[in-house]
Order: C-alpha cells, then structure tokens, then sequence
C-alpha cells in the first residue's frame, strides 16, 4: 500500500523515459500528471487510514526488504508513514499533481522527447520526494535526498544546450554535495552512538536522555545533519544555488525549489525533532541561521530584477523562517509554515510561469507592467498568493508565520523576533514591488528583448547551439562581474529561457493562462486562502489541530507510549489546556496584530514607492548605491565564495595535481614503464639473433651451470 | 670338440653353401622355366641339359673388367652391393629349415636344423631385409647416374612401402603363434585339424598369405613390382653402372632373398618342415618319425620360388604411381584389418 | 658384468658428441643427425638403468623416444626441404632471419 | 669376459662411429655411419637383454627414419657442407662460439663423469636384483606397454598421425612456386 505512492510516478518515469520519445505529448503529459494524481488518491487513502488510529500509535509502517545487511549493520527498506509524514506526502503528491498538469501545456512548446523527458524527470523527482519522505530510516530518507537532488540537477540543466543552465545545474549538484557529506557524516555519528538508524529506535533511545549540554556527539551529529539541510534547503551558507537554479523551467521551480524539495532539510529537522530537542547548541545554531538567513535573502529579493530570482530570495527567505521554527523548537509552527508556503510559493511560481509564458520568456521585471489587463486570472492568484506570503490577517502565510513569531518570542529569542518581523515586513515589501511592477503601471519597452530567432530553440542545430551558448554564456559571466550591464544583457539571455514558440509579440498578441495553468493557478491560491485554517491557532478560537497532528512525530510517542509532555516543546507546541493558556493566548493576538501591521506597512511601502513614486527607489538606489549595488550582487557572496573555495581549488588542481601530480608522476610512471620495456628490448633483441645455434647454446650453458651448481654444491 | 658341436658348425656351413648354390639354382630355374613357358628350350648347351650355364655366367662375370663410371662415390660404390648381399644372407640367419633332430641317435643331444633361434627371430628377419634396402640406395646414389638414382629410389621407396604391409601380414601369424621366434611358430604349426587338413595359419591366414606373397614379391623387386630395375624405363635401374663381380652381387642378393621370403613364407604359413601336402597324409608320420621334415621344407620352398618365377614370366609390369597406390592404399590396409580381426579373434578364443 | 657406470659413461660420451655436433656442424641434416645421437645416448641410458634396476619400465621409454625421434625426423626434414627450397643452402646461419 | 670384450668392441664401434658422423663433411656418409653406430649400439642393448629394444632399434631407425635421411640427402643432392662465410654482424655468430659449444659438450662430459665417480653406491642399489628374464620378455613389455602405458601409447600414436600431416603440408611445395 505504502509502496505504491512512490512506486506510480515511478512507473511513470519508467514509461516516459524509456517509450516517451514514441509517445505524443497528450500521452506522456497525461500519463505523468495520471500517476501523480494516483499517488495523490492513495496518500490520501493512506492518510485517511492513519487518522483513524488512536493519537499515539498512528504509524502505519512497511518493511519491504532487507537492504543492506553487515553483522551489526542491519537496513531494512523500511517506508513508514506518520503524521508529519502523512502531511509531506499529501503536498507532495496533491502539489505536484498540480504543477504536472500546469507542466502539460507550460511545456507544450517542446518537441516530443523533450517534452517526455521533461515528465520522466519530473515523476522520478516525485518518486524519490516520497521516498524521502515515507523513508523509515537515515539511509532511505538519504536516497530520497540524493534522488531528488539528481533530479534537481536534470531538471535545472533541462535546456543543458544552453551553458548557464547547465552550470546552473552543475553548481547546484557540486553545492548539495557539501551538504551531503555532512550529511552522511552525521548519519554514520549517530550509527556509531546509537547503533541504529531507524527513526524510531533513535527517538526511542533519545526520548529518555537528558538535552546534553555542551557539544556532546548528538550535537556534533546533529549540527552535521543540519549542515546537509542547508544544503538541500539552500540556507546560509549554501543558499547560493537556489537562485541560479531558476535557469530551469518555472514549474520545475515551483515544484522543486520552492515547494517540496527544498523543504527536505525542515522535513529532516522535523522528523529528528526528538533528537534535535536533546541538542541545544545545534538547535540555538539552526535559529541563527534561519532568522540571518531570512532577512538576508529578504534584502536581496527587494532589488533583484529577475521575476523568478525575487521568488528564489523569498523562498530563501521563506526557508530561513522556517529553520528559525525548528530552531526555536517550534517544529510545528515550522511544518506548518512549510505546508502553507507550499501552496502560496508554488502559486507564486506558477503565476510567474504564466507571466514569462504570456511574455514569450520574458523575466526582467522592470519590462513589464500593466499586465493585469492582459493576464486578469494569473494576477488575482498571484495577488492572492503575494498577500498570502505577506501575511496579510486570514490568509494562510499570516498563521504560519505568526506561530512562527509567536513561538520565537514565547521562547524568548526576542532578538531573532525582531528579525523575523523586520523579514516579514521585507517580505511584504519585496512581494508587493513585484507585484506592482508586474502587474501595474504601464507596460514598459524600455529595455528591448531583443530576438534572435536562431536563439529560440534550445534544441537547435549545432551553430544556433553555439551562437546560443556564447551568447548565453557572456551574460551569465556578466552577471557575475558587471552587475549593472547585466541588466542589458538579461533579455538577450532571457529569450532563450522561454520555450520555443512564434518569434515576434504584440501586446494584443499576450494570452492568459490556457486552462491546464489557470486551474494548477486558481487551486492551489484558493489553497493559498484555506491552507492555514487547519492551524488555527487556540487564539482565534481554533484548536491548533495540525500542531495536534503532528505531535506524535515530535515526541517520538508515536511508538512507544511515552507519558504526554516527555518532549517539552511539543507540550508548549499544543497543549491549550495549560493553565497559562489565558494569557498566552493574550500575547499571542498581540503579536499577531503586530505582524499584521508589519504586513499591511510594507504593502503600504511597496505601493508608495512602486505605485506612486517610483522615482524613489531609483533615487534612493542612486543615493546608497553602495548598498544597492551590494544587495544587487547578493552581497557578493558568490563572488566570494569563487575567491575562496572555487578559483584555490581549481588552481590546485590545474597546477598540483594535473600539471605536476598527473602530467608528471602518472603519465611519469606510464611512459617511463614503456620506455624502460622498449629500452630493455632493444639490449635483449639482441639475443634473438635468429641463429638456431645460438639458441641452443644458451639452452645448453643452462643445462651445464645447473648441473655444475648440483654437483659442486 | 664333441660331435654335436660340430654339427653345429657344419649345418651353419650347410645352409651359407645352399644359399651360395640357390641363386646359381634359380638363376638356372628361372631361364629354363621361361624357356618352357615361352614354348622354347631354354639354355641347354653346357653341360647336360645346360645345368652347367650358372658356372658358367659366374666364370664370364669373373671376367670381365671392373668399371667405375667418373665422379662415383668409390667407397659406396663398392660398398652397396656387398651390402646387400651381406643383408641377404644375414636375413636368413634367424630362417630355420628343419625340425631338431639327433641324425638317428647319432648325436648325443638333438641339434637344430637351421643358423641360430633367438627369441624376437622374425623381428630379426625384419630388421636385416630393411638393411637390405641400403645396398640399393647407395648403390643407385653412389654410381652417380641418374638411370642408377631413380632405380635407387624407386627401390628403396618400394621396399619401404611394402615392408609395412610385409611386416602386418606377419603380425597376424605373430599373434596366432604368439611368439616372435620362428621355430617355435613352426611348431606350433604341427598337427592337423580333425585329423585332414594340416595345421597351418595358411587356412587361418589365408588373406595374410596373399599379403604376404605380394609384399614379398614387391620387396624382392621381383615382376610385376621391378622397377628398380625398369629396363625400358631406366636402362637397368640401380644397378646400371656395375659390372663384374659387383654386378654379380645383386642378382645374387635378389636370388637369396627370394629365397629368404619362401622359407618364411614356409616357415610362417606353410607349417614349415611339418606336413608335405595341405591335407593329411600317411607320409607325415614318417616324415616326423626319421626326421625328414627338412626335405618337405625344401620342396614347399620350392613350390614358392616356382610360383615366383611363374608370376614373374606371366604376369606385365605395373606402373609405378598403381605400385605405390596398391601398397599404400590397398595393401597396407587390407593387411591392417587383417590384423585387428586376428588379434580381435585371439582375443576372443584364447583370451 | 659390466658394471653401470660404464654404459653411462658411454652415454654421456655420445651425448656430449651429439651437442659437439650440434654446434659444430653446418648443415642442418648433420644437425638432425646428431640430435639423433643425442637421443640415443638418452635410450641407451634408459635401458642400462632398466637392465640394472630389473625394470621393464626402461624400455617401454626407449620406445617412446624412438617414436618421437620418428615423428621429430620426419617434421625436421620436411622443414629442411622446405627450407632448402627457398634458399639453396643448408647452413643454419643462412636462415637467421626470421620471416621473409 | 666375451662380454667385457664385446662391451668394449660394440661401445668403442658406437662411439667412433659417433664422432665420424660429427666429423664428416658429407652427411652421405654421416648417415652411414650413423646407422652403423645404431648396430653397434643394437648390440649393447642385446649385450642389456634387451634384444627387442634392439631389433627396433634396427627396424625402426636404421630401417626408417635413416632411409628418410637417405632420401632427402640424395633429393637435395648438396652433399657438401656450404662454407657460406659468417656474417660478423651478430656477436652469436662468430666461429669462435662455434667451438664454444664444443668447449660446452666437453665440459658436460667431465661433469657426468665426475658425477658418476661420486656416486659409488650405484651398483649397490642395482646389484640386488638383476635378472634378465625380467627385462628380455617380450611379453612382459608388451604387457606393461599396454596396460600401464596405453594411454601414452595412443598419445604417441596421435603425435604421429600429426607428425606425418605437418611432414606433407610443409614438404609439399606450394602451387606458387614453379
């Protein structure tokens, strides 16, 4: 049962990447997004069947077979779904069945094979997303975690004729390999603690222990752990990978990196919770780093140009406060904000999709405007979807991300409060600048999207492929380098993001979303309004149910029947009958009008300078051009990160290890063994001198010595 | 220096003066016999009859000049044809011709009638008449003419071609008797069957016989198998260059291996000095009880050399090619199977 | 009787002739010829140590030799001739080159 | 001592007849001589009680394989030893290792000989049991030959069907050649 959910968009991917490129695009597109819509029914199903357990043994759990089996080193292929579990597999499969049937007609441009190939990927991200989520133990849930990357790595480099994306795709695979040696690092540390690495048994084991104090092994292996979740949830320092990551299609972007991949780190964090619980210098680490994180990222996305890359920052951002959660304990604030976020990102995404797609690729903000006439569905979803974000009362963001705050406050992190609301309030400003300048105002030509038509196709022949490649590529150095050029250059990059399609464009000629995009558009935004009401918090009257939900996986009581409360943080997480509920609930509203009123000021801000002023922001650009200049390069981290690791590393190689190691020692070693053998050849040719005679002299010199040696010996 | 010893000596000098006298006999034979089949006397001037004409060739052949042709090998010219000759006579040293007997009680101990009995005789035998074949080669090599080379080719491939199928048909005898030494085959030849037919393998080796009569035929270089001696081919053959006394040693060897075959053809399938005629007689008894035998060996060995000279003069001369073709492709393994289905019925009766 | 060691002795005397001969000679027949020298020393060996240690075993070896000294004979001439052919000499050191 | 003296005649006879073959020019007569040494050597082995080993040795040897020898001495007709000059080109082909190789076989004769002077107790082993019907049958070796040895036997008999098949394909000259 359990193994079907990842098993039907595995058949999927099977089908498409072996019979796809015989497939029609209805066929495979509609397979695809067929299979996810399985996977989707039977999570459903199996969720169902979990909640109708009794609170503290819903667990359904299916061994499938003995994986890897050493003396001690017993793996068993176990999937195991619990509450968190349930929630993960209900976005994945319900979200991703969504952006596969917006993919069916976002992608329609491709030719056939790619158009499969595209779906092949996708299902087998979805495959391996569910196995890292059902996955009943660290090494499971590790091969989830390296499938999805790989996936990511494909989907990334989807267009990989054309060099930025497919450095895109490189970078982001070379970055999650950090992340993912600390990961393992951290698995085989609580191995060698623990001596298991079932989920279950570690929380077992835990639950009783005392938090350690200091930096005991369960720090040090959490602290890895979290390493390997920075990595794949793009968090201070690895983040950089997920804004180069919207090289690839948007859907891909929404899916992957907004919606459910990037949250495996949380979702690892979560499913540890216990274990993390028992390591506060790891956990205090995990809030830093979120909170510096989300604001971070929130100045970044106020000035970037790039319609996707000011998603990216947000999710970035989005993320940090997520890690924040976990950092202050709140795991279920921090899932709760990761399933909200889930929806109102993806449409995000999705409407951004839209907007490149209706502008045959176009993506630099400061080129559009005034579509809301043009493209009225993609501008309410997304509209709804930015107030969502911006935490605007009633909306999902506004009770995630208040419980977010609430609980930082409530745990006394009052400096990483203030950040978090200093954040949200970029977040509503940087949002409310992307909507303005999209969707409002007049359409703006100023910078022209020049069309190469031999550029159109991605999959060109081979010298459009390399005029397209270098002219791709110079940008993609550009940006690195001459930041303020490189707005030039975006659009001549850009036209090559947009899927092949008719060159030339009018203003009459832009279309809304076809139905396929408008239905993925309007769900999940509706979801976007609805998805929070399942965590009412107490305060509104509502009685926190997924905070309830998802208890167990928490406490680690899903198993064994631990008394209530063994975890402090999941009793303070949700347990209204506390005698200070009163005035919790008190502070509670009090911090969320505070945030509401966060909010609304940066929409206000944003559609002061945006809307009516917009001579401001260039002013103020000019003014603190510094600062400008510093936020448009993303504080030049890359750039540093270039200087430091990446530009020693491959000097190293270059010069140590290829031109000295490898050109020298090995090649050394190879030519010097072929010389000494044709060397040693040419004295011994000598001996096979052809005579005969001389052949049997040798035999008989032997034959006289040896006997010789016998008989004086 | 008893008796017996003597006797010893003088039957060695017996058998070395017959073998001396049987070429001069068969020399004589051989062209009264082709006188009487070509409806024509035949020599009759010497002597009476012209019994005397061998003497008197021998004395001519004394006579004449000793020719060396130039550039011959001296040594082996003059080696070849005492080899050969040597090898005749050596072949027959193993050959016995009689029964052993004490001369009517006159010795003390029986003596056998015949040279020496060793253990592997017929092997003996073998090995001698494959010498024999070194007298012709050298003599075809050594007298440098190219009629002498090709005689001498010819011969030795010849002889070692059918010494092969010679050798098998004898084999097959070897295993019925199952002992390589002669006289002890003859013996084992004595008695009869029910008392009519005589014991001999003729009747049990009646292929190996045939065998045995052709390859004797061809190992002689005797018609229809002379090719060495070819002489509308290759004037003479091997033995072109000689003359005199050398000469005269060649046919002498030939004459005695003639001899040779019969006597082991008596020897082997003839029952040797056991029985005169095929069937049971009332003079065997005889023969056996005064010793006799000897005088039945010599005249079934006559018998053989009559029907040698008879073929010669009947029977054309093949070419050399179906020769060769006969021995190897023929001969050799009718002679084979010959020898499986005997050993595969020793095996059977006695095994 | 003749004590053993003689026919060794004899043996090896005939042994060290036929290498004598192997080396000396130029004319691959000649070569051949010693080899079969060699070969018999080797027989003769055979059957003294058979004869002396009452063991038949001896001579069942000396005919095995014989006949691989049959078999090496008729291959070795046959690779005279053939050599003869291509060049018309039998000297070894005239076919010192390894193919042409 | 007839037997010493026949040892004597028959090894002595072997021996130079062994060296002639060697120091002849003409393999003519280096083939004789070879197969007159094969007699006398036939008589040592009759002299070991072995007089089948011998008269193969006859049949087979001086019989056969020297005919063959014969044969190709007198086909090729180069009864002269070439004095085809030697080529200084190659170090292994100076005369002097020519008669190194001399120099060798009379070092290896010293070698045996010595050998054989330090095993005395040779005799001893053998003296015991030294009877020549053992050896002299006939029957016994075609027994043993049979019995112990068949496989050998037909292994040798297939080496000589191959032996025979590569004489033909390599004698018979090729349909390029004239």
């Amino acid at each position: 049962m359990l193994a079907l959910i990842p098993l039907f968009p595995l058949l999927g991917f099977v089908i498409n990447a072996f019979f796809g490129r015989r497939l029609s695009q209805v066929v495979s597109g509609g397979l695809a997004s067929l299979v996810m819509l399985a996977s989707f029914a039977v999570s459903t199903m199996v969720v169902w069947q979990l909640a109708g357990l009794p609170a503290d043994q819903r667990t359904i759990e299916q061994s499938l077979y003995t994986w890897i089996a050493s003396d001690d080193f017993n793996i068993a292929l176990t999937l195991r779904v619990d509450p968190l579990a349930a929630v993960m597999i209900l976005v994945v499969t319900g979200i991703g069945s969504l952006i596969h049937i917006y993919s069916t007609s976002y992608m329609h441009d491709e030719v056939d094979s790619e158009y499969a190939r595209y779906f092949s990927y996708l299902n087998l991200f979805a495959a391996f997303m569910l196995i890292l989520v059902l996955g009943g133990n660290f090494p499971v849930l590790f091969v989830g975690w390296e499938g999805v990357g790989l996936c990511s790595y494909l989907l990334i480099g989807f267009w990989f004729k054309k060099k930025s994306a497919s450095d895109a795709g490189k970078k982001a695979f070379v970055v999650n390999r950090i992340g993912d040696y600390a990961f393992i690092l951290g698995m085989l540390a609580l191995f060698t603690r623990f001596g298991t690495l079932d989920f279950q048994r570690i929380a077992t084991i835990v639950a009783p222990l005392a938090p350690e104090t200091g930096f005991g092994i369960i720090s040090v292996a959490t602290l890895l752990l979290f390493i390997g979740a920075t990595g794949k949830s793009a968090q201070i320092p690895l983040y950089t990978w997920l804004p180069d990551a919207m090289e690839g299609p948007t859907p891909v972007s929404a899916l992957i990196h907004a919606a459910t991949m990037v949250t495996a780190g949380v979702y690892m964090i979560g499913r540890n919770a216990v274990l993390f619980s028992h390591a506060p210098e790891t956990l205090a680490v995990v809030a830093a780093i979120g909170a510096a994180t989300a604001l971070m990222a929130g100045t970044i996305g106020l000035v970037q140009n790039d319609i996707k890359r000011v998603l990216a920052y947000s999710t970035v951002s989005q993320l940090g406060y997520m890690f924040l959660a976990m950092g202050v304990g709140a795991f279920g604030a921090g899932i709760f904000h990761l399933y909200t976020h889930a929806f109102f990102k993806a449409c995000l995404f999705l409407g951004s999709g839209a907007v490149i797609h209706a502008l045959h690729g176009e993506q630099d903000i400061r080129n559009m405007g005034g579509l809301k006439r043009h493209l009225p569905i993609t501008y309410w979803t997304f509209l709804i979807a930015s107030l969502a974000i911006a935490g605007v009362p009633g909306l999902a963001g506004f009770f995630s991300k208040d419980e977010i705050l609430y609980e930082t406050f409530r745990e006394g992190h009052t400096i990483l409060w203030v950040i978090g609301i200093l954040t949200s309030l970029l977040t509503a400003t940087y949002m409310f600048r992307l909507v303005f300048l999209t969707f409002h105002g007049e359409r703006r030509h100023d910078a022209p999207a020049p069309e190469h038509p031999e550029e159109q196709e991605p999959v060109a022949d081979d010298d459009a492929h390399r005029q397209a490649s270098d002219a791709s590529h110079r940008p993609a150095k550009d940006e690195l380098h001459r930041p303020a050029t490189g707005a030039l250059h975006r659009p001549a990059k850009d036209a090559l993001h947009r899927p092949a399609s008719d060159a030339f464009h009018h203003d009459e000629h832009l279309h809304d979303a076809p139905p396929a995009m408008a239905l993925a558009l309007i769900v999940l935004a509706i979801g976007s309004v609805a998805a929070g009401y399942i965590g009412l918090p107490h305060a509104l009257g509502g009685q926190n149910s997924l905070a309830g939900w998802l208890r167990p996986s928490f406490t680690g009581a899903a198993t064994l029947t631990a008394p209530e409360g063994a975890a402090p943080e999941a009793a303070s997480a949700g347990e209204p009958e506390t005698g200070s509920a009163a005035e919790a609930g008190s502070l509670e509203l009090t911090l969320m009008v505070t945030s509401s009123i966060v909010a609304l000021l940066g929409i206000g801000i944003a559609s002061f300078i945006w809307l009516k002023r917009r001579q401001i922001a260039d002013a103020a650009a000019a003014r603190l051009s510094g600062v400008y200049q510093l936020l448009l390069n993303k504080y030049y981290v890359d750039e540093l990160y270039d200087a430091a690791i990446v530009h020693p590393i491959r000097v190293i190689s270059t010069e140590g290890l290829w031109r000295g190691f490898d050109v020298k020692v090995v090649d050394g070693a190879v030519n010097g063994t072929a010389a000494i053998v044709s060397g040693g050849a040419a004295v011994l040719r000598r001996l096979q001198s052809g005579s005969v005679r001389a052949y049997a002299g040798g035999l008989f010199v032997g034959v006289v010595l040896i006997l010789g040696y016998y008989l004086w010996r | 220096m008893d008796l017996t010893l003597v006797i010893e000596l003088l039957i060695i000098g017996v058998t070395f003066f017959m073998l001396i006298n049987a070429s001069a006999v068969l020399v004589l034979a051989e062209r009264k016999i082709m006188g009487f089949m070509q409806q024509r006397y035949g020599p009759y001037l010497v002597g009476p009859h012209g019994v005397l004409q061998p003497l008197a060739d021998i004395v001519k052949l004394l006579f004449k000049e000793e020719l060396r042709p130039k550039g011959a090998d001296k040594w082996l010219f003059t080696l070849a044809p005492i080899l050969s000759v040597t090898a005749a006579f050596a072949a027959f040293s193993t050959v016995p011709w009689g029964a052993e007997t004490t001369f009517f009680g006159l010795l003390d101990r029986p003596v056998k009638l015949g040279v020496t009995d060793v253990n592997v005789g017929l092997l003996v035998i073998f090995a001698i008449t494959s010498m024999g074949v070194y007298g012709i080669v050298l003599a075809g090599w050594s007298s440098n003419s190219k009629y002498s080379l090709f005689g001498g080719l010819r011969a030795s491939a010849q002889m070692i071609s059918y010494e092969l199928s010679y050798a098998t048909a004898l084999a097959a005898v070897i295993l019925l008797a199952g002992t390589l030494s002669v006289r002890e085959v003859v013996d084992s030849q004595a008695g009869t069957w029910f008392g009519i037919v005589q014991h001999w393998w003729i009747f049990l080796q009646p292929v190996g016989f045939i065998v045995y009569a052709i390859a004797g035929v061809a190992e002689t270089n005797r018609a229809p198998f002379d090719f060495p001696e070819a002489e509308q081919e290759l004037v003479a053959g091997y033995n072109t260059e000689y003359s005199s006394v050398r000469f005269a040693l060649f046919p002498q060897a030939e004459y005695i291996n003639m001899a040779t075959m019969s006597a082991v053809a008596t020897d082997l399938y003839l029952g040797g000095w056991h029985g005169l005629l095929p069937f049971y007689t009332p003079v065997d008894p005889l023969i056996e009880q005064y010793g006799l035998g000897w005088l039945a060996f010599l005249a079934k060995v006559g018998g053989f050399l009559f029907f040698y000279i008879w073929m010669r003069w009947t029977l054309p001369r093949y070419r050399y090619d179906q020769l060769m073709h006969f021995g190897w492709k023929f001969l050799l393994p009718v002679s084979v199977v010959n020898l499986i289905l005997t050993a595969a019925g020793v095996l059977y009766f006695n095994g | 009787m003749i004590p053993l060691s003689n026919y060794l002795v004899v043996s090896a005397i005939l042994f060290a002739l036929g290498t004598c001969g192997v080396f000396m000679r130029r004319n691959l027949i000649t070569i051949l010829l010693s080899i079969e020298i060699m070969l018999n020393a080797v027989n003769l060996t055979f059957v003294a140590f058979g004869r002396y240690a009452a063991d038949v075993n001896g001579q069942i070896i000396v005919f095995f030799v014989i006949t691989v000294a049959a078999a090496e004979a008729a291959v070795g001439l046959a690779l005279v001739i053939a050599l003869f052919r291509h060049r018309e000499s039998l000297n070894p050191d005239a076919f010192t080159s390894l193919k042409w | 001592m007839a037997e010493t003296f026949a040892f004597y005649l028959f090894s002595g006879l072997t021996i130079v007849a062994s060296a002639l073959v060697i120091g002849q020019r003409n393999p003519m007569y280096s083939v004789l001589l070879l197969v007159a040494s094969f007699g006398a050597m036939a008589g040592l082995f009759i002299q070991l009680d072995a007089p089948f080993v011998a008269v193969v040795l006859i049949i087979v040897y001086a019989g056969a394989i020297m005919v063959l020898f014969l044969f190709v001495v007198m086909l090729l007709n180069a009864p002269q030893e070439d004095a085809l000059p030697y080529d200084h080109t190659h170090p292994f082909r100076h005369p002097v290792l020519m008669r190194f190789g001399g120099l060798l076989a009379v070092l290896l004769v010293v070698q045996l000989s010595y050998a054989l002077l330090r095993t005395r107790d040779l005799h001893v082993a053998v003296a015991g049991r030294s009877d020549a019907s053992v050896v002299s049958s006939v029957a016994e070796l075609g027994r043993v030959l049979f019995e112990r040895h068949v496989f050998a036997f037909e292994a040798t008999s297939i080496l000589i069907l191959v032996a025979m098949v590569g004489a033909v394909v390599l004698a018979r000259r090729e349909s390029g050649q004239q």
